[in-house]
C-alpha cells in the first residue's frame, strides 16, 4: 500500500482541508505523517517532563523517549553513534551551529567554500562568519541549468581552503550536488564537507557515510514531521573539537565565573530545554520512512517530474529552472513565464486548489544568476499524484487567461 | 475568485501603468520593497506650493502592486499630503472591510476583492507606503 | 471550576498516567493543557504550511494562526505593538539571542550585571560575551535566603552598565525578585533590564510595561505549553536598533555577497521556518492563562507552599533554602537533608510517585554561594493540590528510612 | 521497589566506603563527573608489576556511587587492568540483563536493581570509567 493515494491517506491535513486540494509546495513544509502527530501526542500525554536529570519513572520515560529518536535519526542518516545527531530548531539554526562553532576555529584568511546555489540559510550564516571574523568567503557557481559548475572546483578549492558548505539539492532547480566530486575536492586539500540536506530528506534516507561528508543539516518539517526541530549531524571526532553555540542548562559541567567545562557532544550543542515533543515525532516519522520502498517511490516522483515538465514546456514564453535530467533532480519546478509574476500565478492556482509557491525562494544570489526576477514553484512528494500534476497544468492555463 | 479579483479595471489600471518612469528633478525618492515577494518600488516625487507636483514611478511587481502604483501616478498630482494620507487609508479600507465606504479614488475599487487574501495586502500598500515615505522625506527639506 | 482537581482534569497526562502521581516537577517542565495539544493538532491537521510568503489559502491560514498567536503571547505580556514578540525555541534560545544581538552593540570596557542566582541559561552566553568580548561582568550577590542583595546594586551597578540581566525569579529558591529596584538602578545609569521569567510564567500573566523592562524571555513549556518554543520580547525601539543573531531564510531583503538588508523585527530575529505549531499550541494556552483568576489560585499556591514549608521544617537535619516569606517567593521549595543525596532522595519518592527532582539545578554558582552540594526541589502548580504536598512529605518519611 | 534499590547490602558497602581517600605517591590520579548530577570522584592509583598495588578515591555522590567506589576500593588491589575491565563490564551486566551471569565481584551483585531505573546507571558507572582512565594514564606513563 504505497501508491500515493495510500500514503496520502496517512496524512491527517489531507482528509480535512476543503477539495480541490493539490498540495504541490512540499519543498517549503511537508504535510505531516500520522506517525509524528501520534508519538508526539503520546509523548506529551503520557511521558512529559524534562529530559535533563529527571530519575522518576516519567522524567526516565521521557529521556528514553528523547535518546530513541536520536537513534532513529542515526539510523536514517545511515551514521555511526548517536551521539553524533544533534536535535536543533531546524535546518537553519543547525547550519548557523557550524558557521559560529566551525567559524570559531577558522583564522581570518582561512576559506570557505559555498555555492551561488545555497538557500539564504547557508549562505547569510557564512557572509556573517566573512564580516565577522575576516574569512575568505569564495563562491562556486553554477552553470545554465543551475547545476554546480564542478569544473571551477579546482579555482575555487584552494589549500587554503577549510569548508566546502554545499546544498545536496537546491531548492529552486532542484538540482542534486554531484557530492563524490566535492568530497574529492575538499580531501585533495584537507578541508571538510557540510551538506545542506533540507530539500534532499523527503526523498528517501540518506548515507552520510557512504556520501563521505562530515556535517549534515536538516529540518524535521520537510521531511513530513513536525515544524521546530532539525538536526545537525557530525563526524565524533570533529563535534568532539568544536566550541558550544548556544549556551545554558544541560551542555555544562562545573560552571563558575573562572569558566566552565562544556560537556561532550551532542549535549554540548544542545543548550537549554530541547524540542523534545518534536524530536520525538520526528524520530517516529523518520522510522516509518526507514520502511518504505524507495525505489519505487523515487521512480514515480521522477515519473510525475518528468510530466510537469513536459506539460509546463508546452507553454509559450513558459521558461523551466534547472536540469532536464530527472536522474540529477529532485522532483521540484521552478518556472518563469513571460508576463506574468510568481505571485499572481500563485494566486490564481491557489484560489483553486493547487498550492505552488511563487517569488526568490529564499535564494537571491542563484535568481540573480539565473538572470531571474522571481519564479513561481511546484515541489512533488511521495502523496502526490498525477490528478496534482494536471491540475497545476490546467490551472496554470487558467491564469494565463485570466492574468493577460 | 481569481476572476474577481482579476478583473478587468484591476489589469487595465496595472497596464496603463500611469506615471512609470523617473523624474529627473525630484524633491524626493523612495525605494521600497517588499521583502516577502521581492516586489520593489521606487517613487519619485516634486512638491509645489504643499501638492504633489509630479510624481513617477518604477515598479517591479505583480498585477497588485503596479495597479496601485498606477492609481497613484494618476490621482496623486495636485494632491496635499492629507488627502494622499486619506487615499491611502481608503485603500485600506477597500481591502479590510466588509463594505467598506466610497473609495477616496475610483480605481481604488477595483482592491476590494483582496478583502479575501490578507497575504496580498501588503502588495497595494506598498507603493502608498513609499509615496507617504516620499512626502515625508520633501516635507522634512523644505 | 478552578480548584486544583478541575484545573487537573483539563491536562491529559494526569489522567493517563499510572497512580499514585504527585507531579511536583512543573519547574523543569510543566505538564501541558488541553488547550495547547488541540491548537497543535487543529494547526498541524487544517492549516499547516510554511508561513513565509505564501498565497494559497492554506499559507494563509498558517499564517494568521502564527501570527494570532504572537498576538496572544503580546497580550499575556502586557506588551505593546505584537512585532516586539519575537518566537524562539526556548527560553534559553531567547537568551542567547540577547546576549549576541545586544552583545555586539558592547565595547570592550562595557559592563553587564547578572547575578549569581541565575540559571546557567542566563549566566553562561553572558560568560561567553566576556570572554569574547571583553566586557565586564559583574555579579549582583544574594543573602543568605537567596535573595538578590539590593543593598549591593550600588557597588555593582557603575556607570559603565549598559545591561542588568536576572532572573524574574530563581529556579532554586523560589525568590521573586525585586524588579523596581533593579529597574530604578539601571536606569539612574541609563542601563537596559532583561529579566528571565522562565520561572514566572506558570504562576500567571506577566505585565512588561508595569515592570518597566526592556526584554523578556520565557519557555512555553514551563507555561503549560509545548516544548521547543519560547519567547522573547523587547522594547520595539530597541529590538529595532539590534543586528540580528542567527541568519536565514525569512529574516532578509536584498542578499548578495555584498551585504544584506535584515527585516525589521520580529522577521530580523527569526531566522528559517519557526516553530509553527509550537507557537500557536503557546498562544492557545496563554490565552486559557489569560482568564483563569489568578488572585485565586496564587492564593492557593501559597498556601500549599506554606504547607510544604512547615512540613518540612519538621525534618531533623533539613535546611530550607531561599525565603520564608512566601510574598516574594514562588510556590517552589528546595532543600537539603543531612546525609542524604539529593539523587537518592528524589529516587525513593518517584518510586513512591512523587516527582520532585534533585541536583544542582542548573545553577552551580548560586548552589556554591549557599554553600549547598545539591538540593531536592519541589515545584507547585496550578493542578497541585494538598495530597501531593503530603505524599512528599510522607515519601520524605520514607526515604530517611529507606536510605539510612 | 526503593527498598530493593536501596537494600542493607548496598547501603553498607557505601558505608564501609573501602578505599577512601588519598594516595600521596600515585601514578595516576583521575577526576571525573557526572554532569548530569553533579556527583564527583577522584580515584588515586598506584601499580606495580601491571597490577593495581593501591586505590583511593575522593568520592562525593549519591549510594550507588558510593558503593561502587566502595566495592573498587575493596577488590581492585592486585587485579590487572583486564581484570578490572572485566568487573566493569560485569557491573554493566548487572544493570542491564535480565539474568545477568554471576558477578565478577560478589559486592556487584548489589547493583542488580539498578535495571529498573536507567537513569541511575551512570551513577554506579562513574567510578570504574575513573579507574580506568587511571589505568590508562598510568599504562601510558610506563
Ligand atoms: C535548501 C534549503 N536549506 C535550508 C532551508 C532552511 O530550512 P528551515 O527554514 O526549516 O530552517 C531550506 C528551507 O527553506 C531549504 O530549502
Ligand atoms: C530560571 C530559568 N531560566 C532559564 C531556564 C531555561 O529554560 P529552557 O531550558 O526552557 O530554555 C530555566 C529552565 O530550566 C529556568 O528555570
Amino acid at each position: 500500500m504505497t501508491g500515493a493515494a495510500a500514503l496520502r491517506g496517512q496524512f491527517p491535513l489531507f482528509g480535512k482541508v476543503p477539495r480541490p486540494f493539490h498540495y504541490l509546495d512540499s519543498g517549503a513544509t511537508a504535510q505531516i505523517h500520522a506517525s509524528a502527530l501520534e508519538a508526539m501526542q503520546a509523548f506529551d500525554t503520557t511521558a512529559r517532563a524534562n529530559v535533563q536529570r529527571g530519575t522518576y519513572p516519567l522524567a526516565e520515560a521521557a529521556t528514553g523517549a528523547f535518546e530513541a529518536a536520536r537513534g532513529r535519526v542515526r539510523r536514517f542518516l545511515g551514521a555511526g553513534p548517536a551521539e553524533e545527531v544533534v536535535f536543533t530548531a531546524g535546518a537553519t539554526a543547525a547550519l548557523n551551529l557550524v558557521a559560529r562553532a566551525f567559524g570559531e576555529t577558522l583564522a581570518a584568511g582561512d576559506e570557505v567554500v559555498i555555492s551561488v546555489a545555497e538557500h539564504h540559510s547557508n549562505f547569510l550564516p557564512w557572509l556573517q562568519l566573512r564580516d565577522r571574523a575576516g574569512i575568505v568567503l569564495r563562491v562556486l557557481p553554477v552553470g545554465a541549468d543551475g547545476r554546480l559548475d564542478l569544473a571551477a572546483l579546482e579555482r575555487v578549492v584552494t589549500a587554503r581552503c577549510r569548508l566546502l558548505a554545499v546544498t545536496h539539492c537546491s531548492n529552486v532547480t532542484g538540482a542534486v550536488t554531484d557530492v563524490e566530486a566535492i568530497v574529492a575536492a575538499a580531501r585533495a586539500v584537507g578541508a571538510r564537507v557540510l551538506l545542506d540536506g533540507a530539500q534532499a530528506v523527503q526523498h528517501g534516507p540518506v548515507d552520510v557515510a557512504a556520501l563521505g561528508v562530515d556535517f549534515y543539516a536538516f529540518s524535521g518539517h520537510k521531511a513530513f514531521g513536525p515544524t521546530g526541530v532539525g538536526v545537525l549531524w557530525g563526524r565524533g571526532e570533529l563535534l568532539a573539537g568544536l566550541p558550544p553555540f548556544m549556551t545554558g542548562g544541560g551542555m555544562v559541567g562545573e560552571a563558575s565565573l573562572e569558566g566552565a567545562e562544556w560537556l561532550a557532544p551532542p549535549a554540548r550543542f544542545e543548550a537549554g530545554t530541547p524540542p523534545v515533543a518534536a524530536a520525538v515525532g520526528l524520530g517516529a516519522v523518520l522510522e516509518w520512512m526507514g520502511g518504505l520502498p524507495w525505489g519505487g517511490i523515487r521512480a514515480r516522483e521522477a515519473a510525475l517530474a518528468r510530466r510537469l515538465l513536459d506539460g509546463l514546456a508546452g507553454f509559450p514564453g513558459l521558461r523551466l529552472l534547472g536540469p532536464m535530467d530527472l536522474e540529477c533532480r529532485a522532483p521540484l519546478v521552478s518556472f518563469e513565464l513571460a508576463g506574468l509574476h510568481p505571485h499572481d500565478i500563485a494566486q490564481v492556482l491557489g484560489d483553486r486548489g493547487v498550492a505552488v509557491r511563487g517569488g526568490h525562494h529564499c535564494a537571491r544570489p542563484l535568481l540573480a544568476a539565473l538572470g531571474c526576477d522571481g519564479a513561481t514553484r511546484a515541489s512533488l512528494a511521495l502523496y502526490n499524484d498525477e490528478a496534482d500534476v494536471d491540475a497545476l497544468l490546467e490551472g496554470l492555463a487558467a491564469a494565463v487567461r485570466i492574468l493577460s | 475568485m481569481s476572476e474577481a479579483l482579476y478583473q478587468q479595471a484591476l489589469k487595465a489600471l496595472a497596464e496603463a501603468a500611469h506615471g512609470a518612469g523617473r523624474l529627473d528633478d525630484a524633491d524626493a525618492r523612495v525605494r521600497l520593497d517588499n521583502p516577502l515577494c521581492g516586489d520593489r518600488i521606487t517613487v519619485h516625487l516634486r512638491m509645489a506650493g504643499g501638492r504633489v507636483a509630479a510624481v513617477a514611478h518604477e515598479t517591479r511587481g505583480c498585477l497588485l502592486c503596479r495597479a496601485a502604483a498606477s492609481a497613484i501616478g494618476r490621482r496623486a498630482p495636485g494632491l496635499t499630503p492629507a488627502e494622499i494620507a486619506a487615499a491611502a487609508a481608503s485603500a485600506e479600507a477597500q481591502m479590510a472591510a466588509e463594505s467598506p465606504p466610497a473609495p477616496a479614488w475610483p480605481e481604488l475599487e477595483a482592491f476590494r476583492p483582496v478583502r479575501g487574501h490578507p497575504s496580498r495586502r501588503g502588495c497595494v500598500s506598498l507603493p502608498f507606503q513609499a509615496l507617504r515615505q516620499a512626502l515625508g522625506d520633501a516635507g522634512r527639506r523644505t
